[in-house]
C-alpha cells in the first residue's frame, strides 16, 4: 500500500511537472533571449485554453487536434504584442519598464477574454478524457497521460528547433550578445518578435493541456505566471531542459509535500523551495543556458 | 623610503605561471611603471597587490604591514587606491559628486571631504567640468575622473591601470601631466601602461616583466636601452 | 515683490484645491422624492468570484428593467417611482470597495445591494451603517457579517454556521444509514467556515468525521487528498469549495477512480458549466440548492417563478442561476418593504425589512434578528443530479425525485 | 551629507508648508468620498515613498512589500485580540504598532541577510516569494486567522468622524515617510545608496559599506510599510489575508513610483494620486472596461515616460542645459 502510494505520488508529480514545464518554457525563453520577465505569460496560457474552447465549440475540433492551430494563432499574437507594445521597453533595456508593460498587457488581455468569453468557469472536454489506465496499482487518466505526452513532445520539438535550426541558433546568439548578434547580420528585432511568438505559442499549447485537466477562469493567469517563475528559477533560464527539470521539481515538491506533509502545504513548500534556490543557486540548477556557457 | 615591497611573488593558474618569483620595491613619492608585452603578468601583479587575487607564494608588504592575501576593501582602507582602465563612474552623478563620494567614504573621512574633492578635481584638471554629469564625459575626461576619484580617497599608493589606453596624443600628454601632479601632491604611483612614450615621460623607475618574470628594473633611460628589454619587449611590440 | 508672488501662489493653490474638491464631487444626488429610487452597491466583477458577480448583476438588472418597463415603476405612499441601478466593480479589494461605496453614500444612495467576501462586505457595512443606509445582499454568508451588531444589513442566505441545518437533516434521512463522512475545504473564509459547520453538524447526529482535508485556495492538484480518501473511504464526502475548485476535485476524483457512495458538493453542481464538463459522470452528485426551477413560488413583482423565468430568458442571453433569482428577489423584497413602510426613508424601510415575511420567485423571505436568512424558510434544499438534471431530493414535501444512494462508481456512469 | 544636495530653499519650505496647511484643512471642506480617496493617496503614496527608501536609490526592487504590509497588520491585529477589550483601543493601536514594528524589524533582518545578496530580478522574485509564503502561512495555520479573518476595534476620537481621523493618521504616516526619505537622501546613507544603485561594485571599492547600507534601508522601508499595514487594517475594521497579502499592493507601489518618478519624493505620491484617481474616479463607474483602460494607460505611460513624469520633466530640462555647455570644456 505505501509502495503504491509512493509510486502514485511520483507519477502524479511527474505528470504535473510535465505540464508545469511546458507552461513555463515560453517564459523561460523570453527571459533568456529578451531579458524580459513576462508578466503576461499566464494570460497566453489562458488564451490557449480559450482558443481551444472556441475551436471546439465552433467546429467541434478536438482540443488535441487544435494544438497546431492554437500555436499558430498565438505565435502571431505574441509576435504582434512584442512588436507593438513590449519592444519599447526592451529597447530601453529597463527591467522595470518591461515588467510594467507586460503587466499592463496582461490587464488588457484579461479584460478582453472576459469581454469575449465571460468570467465563467470553463473547461475543455473530450470523449476520451476520463478513460483511465491502471499500471500496477498506479492510476493515470486520459487527460493527464495525453498532457504529459504532449508536453514532452513539444519540449523535444522546441529543443530541436533551438539547437538545430537556423532560427534557433540566431535566438541563442541573440540571447548571448544582442549587439554582436546584430553585427553578425542577425535581425535582432525579428528574432525578438519570433521569440515572443514562439513563447506565446508554447504557452498556448500548454493552455490546452491545462484546460483538458483542470477547469479555468480568466483570473487564473497570475497562478500560471507565478508557476512559470518558480519553474524557471528552479531549473534555470532559457533552455527547454531547464524548464523540464524545474517543472518536474515543482511537480514533485507539490505532490510529495501535499501527500506526506499535508494537502494544505504545497504552496508553502513551493515558495520555500524557490526562496532557498534563489539563495543557494540563483541561476537555477542548470544555470543560465545562454549566458553561462561561453 | 619604501612604500611597497613585493618579495618573491608567484601566482600559478593551474599549469600556468602568470607571475614567477617577482621581487620589487616602490619608493615613496615616485612613479614606478610596470611594462611588458601582453600576457607578461602585469594585471595579475596588480590584482594581487589590490587583493583581488591571492598569491600562490611570496609576500606583499605595504607601508610596514603585511597585506598578502588581504580582502580588497581592507587593502583599500590601508591606503591603496586603484584606478581602473575601464572607468566606471556613477553616470547619474556629477563629476564633483563622483569625487565627493570617494572622498567621503575613503580614508580621509567626511570632515575634509569638500576640500579633498576640490583639490582632487583641480589636480586632475576637471574644475571646468565639475558640474557635468559623469555619464556624458568623453573617454579622456573619464580617465581623469577615475584618477580624481582614486586620489580623493587620500591613498598612500595609487595603482593606475593603463590610464592612457585609447587616448590620443593630446589627451595622453594631459594625463601624464596629471600623473606627475598627483605624485607631486604626495601620492606614490604604481603604473601599468602600454604607451612607452608616456612611460618614458612620466616614470621615475621602470620595471619590465616578460612571461611572468622581471627582466629589467631601473630608470627609464637605463631600462629602455637594455638590450634584453629591446629584444624581448620592444621587438615584439614596436611602440 | 517676492512676498506678492508667494501670496499669489498660495491663493492659486488654495483655489485649485477648492475647485478640484468641488469638481470631484459627482453630480448632485437625485433624492427619492423626484421619483427615482436609486440602488447602489459593489460586486467583485474582476476577480476569482466574478462569475457569481455577473449572475447577481443580471438578477438586479432584470428586476429593475421589469419594474420600470413592464410595470411603469412602483407606487409607494401614493407616489410613483422609477428605479435606478448603480453597481460598481470592487475588484474584491476593500480599499477600492469602501471608497466607491462612500461615493454612493455621498451621492445620496439610500439602498445598497451587497458584495460578497467578508473582507469586502464588513468594511463597507461599517460605512453604510454609520450613514444610516440599508443593505440587502445575496452574496456573503460569513457569520461575522451578522454578528457584529450591524442593524441595517440583511442577507438572503442563512449565516454559514446555520446553513447546514437542512443538509444534516438530509443525511439523517438517507437509507441505508451512512456512518462516516469526510470534509474537504480550501483555506478561504467561506470554505473553512462552512467546513467547520458541516463537520460539527455531522458529529451532532452521530456521523463519524474521518478527515477534514484542507487544500490551498486555488486547487490545481488534489491527488494527495484523494489518495487519503481512497485509503479511508467515507460514506459521504462533503466539499465546501467554490465552483471552480469543486469541478477540479470532481474531475480528479474521476481521473483517480476515487469513489464515494455519496459526493456532496456545496457549490458547483448548480452551474450548467459543471454538468456540461462532467457529462454523465455528474450523475448522483448532491448539492445545496438555495433555489430550483422546479420550486414554484408566487412573486409580488413577476407573478410567479415561471413568469419570472420566462421574462428572464426573453431578455437575457446568459443562463440564470440561483444567484440571479436571489438578486431579482432582493429588489422585490426592497420594494415590498418600502410599500409596507409606506416610505422610502431608509430607516423606515429597514424596520419593514426586519419584519418582512413574503414569498418571492426565490422563495420565502424572512430575516432573523441578526439579519441573515431564516435557516428553515430561506435555508437551502438538497438537490441531486439525476439524468443530467437537478432534482430536488430533500425536504420530502418538495422533492421531485427519490435520493439515489449509494451512487454508482464513476466507471459505471458511462 | 553635505555637498550633494542644495539646501532646501525657502521657496520649497514655503510650498511644503502651504501643502501641509491645505492637507490639514481638507477634511473640513471635503466630502467623505473625497476624504476616502485622499486617505488612499496618503496611505499608498506613503507606502510608495517607503518602498523608494530602498527601491528608489538602488535597483533592489522589492516585488513583495505586501509581505511587510500584511505582517504589520497581522501582528498588531492579533496582539490587539490577545489584549482584549479591557485595554483601550488607542492603547491597543499603539502597542500593536510597536509590536508590528518589532516583528517586522526581526523578519526584515532575517529575510534581508540572504535575499540582499541577490541582485536585480532575482531579488525581486525572492521578495515576491517571501510575500507569497507569508500570505499562505497566515491562511494555512489557524492561529493566524488569515483565512477566516478577524475584526479590529473601532478607534474613536471625540470631535472627529472616522474618515477624518484616519485621514489624519495617514497624513502623519505620509509625512513620516517623506521626512525619513528626505533626511535619508541627504545623509551619508542616501549618498551611499545612490552609489550602490549606480554601480554596487564600484561603490564597495570606494569604501561604501554596501551590505550595511542596503540592510538599513531595507529594514527602515519594511518597518514603515508595516506601520502602513497596521493603520490600514484599523481603518477597515475587519481583515483577512486577502485584505493585505495582495500581489497588487506590491505591484502598485512600484507602479505609483514608476508613473511619478522613482527615487523622488513627490513622484510616488503624484503617481499614487494619478493612478487612484484614474482607477477609482475616472474609471470607477465602468464595470467592464476599467482593467483594459488601466492596462492601456500603464503601457502608454511606461512607453512615453519611462522615468516617470518627474523624470520626463527633468530630462527635458537637462537636455536643454547640456546642449548649452560646450563639449570637452577641459583645456
Amino acid at each position: 500500500m505505501t509502495g503504491t502510494l509512493f509510486l502514485q505520488t511520483l507519477v502524479d508529480g511527474l505528470i504535473l511537472g510535465g505540464i508545469f514545464s511546458l507552461s513555463a518554457v515560453g517564459f523561460s525563453l523570453i527571459f533568456g533571449v529578451l531579458g524580459v520577465v513576462n508578466l503576461s505569460h499566464g494570460i497566453f496560457v489562458l488564451l490557449g485554453a480559450y482558443l481551444g474552447l472556441a475551436l471546439k465549440e465552433a467546429w467541434g475540433i478536438d482540443p488535441l487536434m487544435a494544438i497546431p492551430l492554437v500555436f499558430g494563432a498565438l505565435f502571431v499574437l505574441g509576435g504582434l504584442v512584442q512588436i507593438t507594445l513590449v519592444s519599447g521597453a526592451v529597447r530601453r533595456g529597463s527591467l522595470m519598464s518591461s515588467l510594467l508593460i507586460t503587466f499592463g498587457v496582461s490587464l488588457m488581455l484579461r479584460d478582453l477574454i472576459i469581454l469575449v468569453f465571460g468570467p465563467d468557469v470553463q473547461s475543455l472536454s473530450s470523449s476520451w478524457l476520463f478513460d483511465t489506465f491502471r499500471i500496477g496499482g498506479v492510476i493515470v487518466d486520459g487527460a493527464r497521460a495525453s498532457g504529459l505526452i504532449a508536453s514532452l513532445l513539444s519540449l523535444g520539438l522546441l529543443s530541436y528547433v533551438l539547437y538545430r535550426s537556423k532560427v534557433g541558433r540566431a535566438m541563442r546568439a541573440t540571447a548571448q550578445q544582442d549587439f554582436a548578434a546584430g553585427l553578425c547580420g542577425i535581425d535582432v528585432k525579428k528574432i525578438y518578435a519570433m521569440t515572443f511568438g514562439v513563447s506565446a505559442g508554447f504557452a498556448g499549447v500548454s493552455g490546452i493541456i491545462v484546460g483538458l485537466i483542470n477547469p479555468f477562469t480568466p483570473f487564473d493567469d497570475t497562478h500560471w505566471t507565478l508557476n512559470a517563475f518558480v519553474t524557471v528559477v528552479l531549473g534555470g533560464v532559457g533552455s527547454p531542459v531547464g524548464a523540464l527539470l524545474g517543472g518536474l521539481m515543482l511537480g514533485g515538491i507539490s505532490t510529495f509535500s501535499s501527500q506526506y506533509v499535508g494537502s494544505l502545504y504545497p504552496n508553502v513548500f513551493i515558495f520555500g523551495a524557490l526562496l532557498l534556490m534563489l539563495i543557494v543557486r540563483p541561476n537555477g540548477l542548470l544555470g543560465n543556458a545562454y549566458k553561462g556557457s561561453v | 623610503m619604501t612604500v611597497l615591497t613585493i618579495e618573491s611573488l608567484t601566482k600559478q593558474f593551474r599549469g600556468l605561471r602568470a607571475i614567477e618569483d617577482v621581487t620589487l620595491t616602490v619608493e615613496r613619492d615616485s612613479i614606478t611603471s610596470i611594462v611588458g608585452p601582453n600576457g607578461a603578468g602585469k594585471s595579475t601583479l596588480f590584482n594581487m597587490v589590490s587583493g583581488y587575487l591571492k598569491p600562490t607564494s611570496g609576500r606583499i608588504e605595504f607601508d610596514g604591514h603585511d597585506i598578502t592575501g588581504m580582502a580588497p576593501y581592507r587593502i583599500c582602507r590601508q591606503g591603496v587606491a586603484r584606478a581602473f582602465q575601464i572607468s566606471k563612474p556613477f553616470p547619474e552623478l556629477s563629476v564633483q559628486e563622483n569625487v565627493l563620494v570617494a572622498a567621503s567614504f575613503g580614508r580621509a573621512g567626511e570632515r575634509d571631504a569638500k576640500a579633498t574633492t576640490t583639490r582632487a578635481i583641480d589636480i586632475c584638471h576637471l574644475t571646468p567640468l565639475r558640474d557635468r554629469r559623469a555619464g556624458s564625459l568623453s573617454i579622456g575626461n573619464l580617465r581623469r575622473l577615475e584618477l580624481a576619484r582614486a586620489i580623493a580617497a587620500r591613498p598612500i599608493l595609487l595603482l593606475a591601470d593603463e590610464p592612457c589606453a585609447g587616448l590620443n596624443d593630446a589627451e595622453t600628454r594631459e594625463l601624464t601631466n596629471v600623473l606627475s601632479k598627483i605624485r607631486d601632491s604626495g601620492v606614490t604611483i604604481l603604473l601599468v601602461e602600454h604607451d612607452i612614450k608616456a612611460v618614458r615621460r612620466v616614470s621615475d623607475r621602470v620595471v619590465v616583466l616578460e612571461a611572468g618574470r622581471k627582466i629589467a628594473d631601473g630608470s627609464a633611460t637605463d631600462v629602455f636601452s637594455d638590450q634584453a628589454v629591446i629584444d624581448a619587449y620592444l621587438g615584439t611590440a614596436p611602440a | 515683490m517676492n512676498k506678492q508672488i508667494s501670496r499669489r501662489t498660495a491663493l492659486g493653490l488654495l483655489g485649485a484645491t477648492m475647485t478640484s474638491a468641488t469638481a470631484l464631487r459627482a453630480m448632485p444626488a437625485r433624492a427619492a422624492t423626484d421619483g427615482v429610487i436609486r440602488f447602489g452597491g459593489s460586486l467583485g466583477m474582476s476577480g476569482r468570484y466574478a462569475e457569481t458577480g455577473l449572475n447577481i448583476r443580471h438578477g438586479y438588472e432584470t428586476a429593475i428593467k421589469y419594474i420600470n418597463e413592464e410595470k411603469g415603476g412602483v407606487q409607494i405612499a401614493g407616489k410613483t417611482y422609477s428605479l435606478e441601478l448603480g453597481i460598481v466593480d470592487d475588484a474584491s479589494d476593500p480599499a477600492r470597495a469602501t471608497t466607491l461605496i462612500q461615493r454612493q453614500v455621498d451621492e445620496g444612495v439610500d439602498f445598497f445591494l451587497g458584495s460578497y467576501g467578508s473582507n469586502v462586505v464588513l468594511p463597507c457595512a461599517g460605512i453604510t451603517e454609520a450613514a444610516g443606509k440599508v443593505t440587502v445582499q445575496v452574496g456573503g454568508s460569513a457569520d461575522q457579517i451578522f454578528t457584529q451588531g450591524y442593524e441595517n444589513i440583511f442577507g438572503f442566505f442563512p449565516r454559514a454556521s446555520r446553513a447546514w441545518v437542512t443538509s444534516i437533516e438530509f443525511f439523517k434521512s438517507i437509507e441505508p444509514k451512512p456512518k462516516t463522512v469526510s470534509v474537504m475545504a480550501t483555506n478561504s473564509a467561506f470554505s473553512k467556515l462552512n467546513a467547520q459547520a458541516a463537520a460539527a453538524g455531522c458529529k451532532e447526529i452521530g456521523l463519524e468525521v474521518l478527515d477534514v482535508l484542507e487544500l490551498p485556495e486555488q486547487v490545481t492538484d488534489s491527488s494527495s487528498a484523494l489518495a487519503t480518501l481512497r485509503a479511508r473511504t467515507p460514506d459521504i464526502l462533503i466539499t465546501t469549495t467554490v465552483d471552480q475548485n469543486s469541478l477540479v476535485i470532481a474531475r480528479q476524483m474521476i481521473a483517480t477512480e476515487t469513489n464515494v457512495p455519496l459526493l456532496y458538493q456545496f457549490l458547483g453542481p448548480q452551474l450548467p458549466a459543471y454538468r456540461e464538463s462532467l457529462g454523465a459522470k455528474a450523475d448522483g452528485v448532491v448539492m445545496q440548492l438555495p433555489w430550483d426551477e422546479s420550486l414554484e413560488f408566487t412573486d409580488p413583482t413577476f407573478g410567479d417563478t415561471q413568469s419570472y423565468i420566462d421574462y428572464y430568458n426573453a431578455t437575457n442571453d446568459r443562463p440564470f442561476s440561483y444567484h440571479t433569482v436571489g438578486a431579482s428577489s432582493c429588489i422585490t423584497t426592497y420594494i415590498e418593504a418600502m410599500k409596507a413602510a409606506g416610505s422610502v426613508d431608509p430607516l423606515a424601510v429597514r424596520d419593514a425589512l426586519d419584519a418582512i415575511d413574503i414569498v418571492t420567485a426565490f422563495g420565502p423571505v424572512n430575516f432573523t434578528e441578526d439579519g441573515d436568512g431564516d435557516p428553515i424558510l430561506m435555508g437551502a434544499k438538497i438537490g441531486q443530479v439525476q439524468g443530467g438534471e437537478i432534482k430536488v431530493v430533500y425536504p420530502e414535501n418538495l422533492r421531485t425525485a427519490e435520493t439515489l444512494y449509494p451512487t454508482p462508481t464513476w466507471a459505471e456512469k458511462g | 551629507m553635505r555637498g550633494f544636495h542644495k539646501p532646501i530653499s525657502s521657496r520649497q519650505w514655503g510650498l511644503s508648508a502651504l501643502l501641509l496647511v491645505g492637507a490639514v484643512a481638507l477634511p473640513f471642506v471635503a466630502s467623505p468620498f473625497e476624504l476616502r480617496l485622499a486617505q488612499q493617496i496618503l496611505l499608498f503614496g506613503g507606502l510608495a515613498v517607503a518602498w523608494n527608501l530602498l527601491g528608489g536609490f538602488t535597483t533592489y526592487w522589492s516585488f513583495g512589500h505586501a509581505a511587510f504590509f500584511g505582517l504589520g497588520a497581522f501582528a498588531a491585529g492579533l496582539l490587539g485580540q490577545q489584549l482584549g477589550p479591557e485595554v483601550p483601543v488607542a492603547l491597543r493601536l499603539v502597542l500593536g504598532l510597536l509590536f508590528a514594528m518589532a516583528v517586522t524589524l526581526a523578519a526584515a533582518v532575517a529575510v534581508a541577510l540572504p535575499v540582499l545578496r541577490l541582485r536585480g530580478i532575482y531579488f525581486a522574485i525572492a521578495m515576491l516569494a517571501f510575500a507569497q509564503i507569508l500570505g499562505e502561512v497566515s491562511k494555512t495555520f489557524d492561529v493566524f486567522q488569515g483565512a477566516i479573518g478577524f475584526t479590529l476595534p473601532i478607534l474613536k476620537v471625540p470631535g472627529l468622524a472616522k474618515v477624518q481621523l484616519f485621514y489624519f493618521l495617514f497624513l502623519v504616516f505620509l509625512m513620516v515617510c517623506i521626512g525619513l526619505f528626505v533626511v535619508m537622501r541627504r545623509s551619508r546613507l542616501g549618498v551611499g545608496l545612490t552609489c550602490i544603485g549606480q554601480d554596487e561594485d564600484t561603490a564597495a571599492m570606494l569604501g561604501v559599506p554596501t551590505e550595511r547600507y542596503k540592510l538599513t534601508a531595507f529594514v527602515i522601508s519594511a518597518v514603515l510599510t508595516a506601520v502602513g499595514g497596521v493603520l490600514y487594517s484599523y481603518s477597515l475594521g475587519f481583515m483577512t489575508a486577502d485584505t493585505v497579502f495582495r500581489i497588487d499592493i506590491s505591484l502598485n507601489l512600484i507602479l505609483y513610483s514608476m508613473v511619478g518618478g522613482i527615487g523622488t519624493v513627490a513622484g510616488p505620491i503624484i503617481g499614487a494620486a494619478i493612478m487612484i484617481l484614474l482607477t477609482q474616479v475616472v474609471l470607477g463607474d465602468l464595470l467592464d472596461l476599467h482593467m483594459l483602460v488601466t492596462g492601456a494607460v500603464l503601457v502608454a505611460m511606461v512607453t512615453l515616460a519611462p522615468k516617470g513624469l518627474i523624470g520626463l520633466v527633468r530630462d527635458m530640462r537637462r537636455r536643454r542645459e547640456e546642449t548649452t555647455v560646450e563639449e570637452g570644456a577641459a583645456s
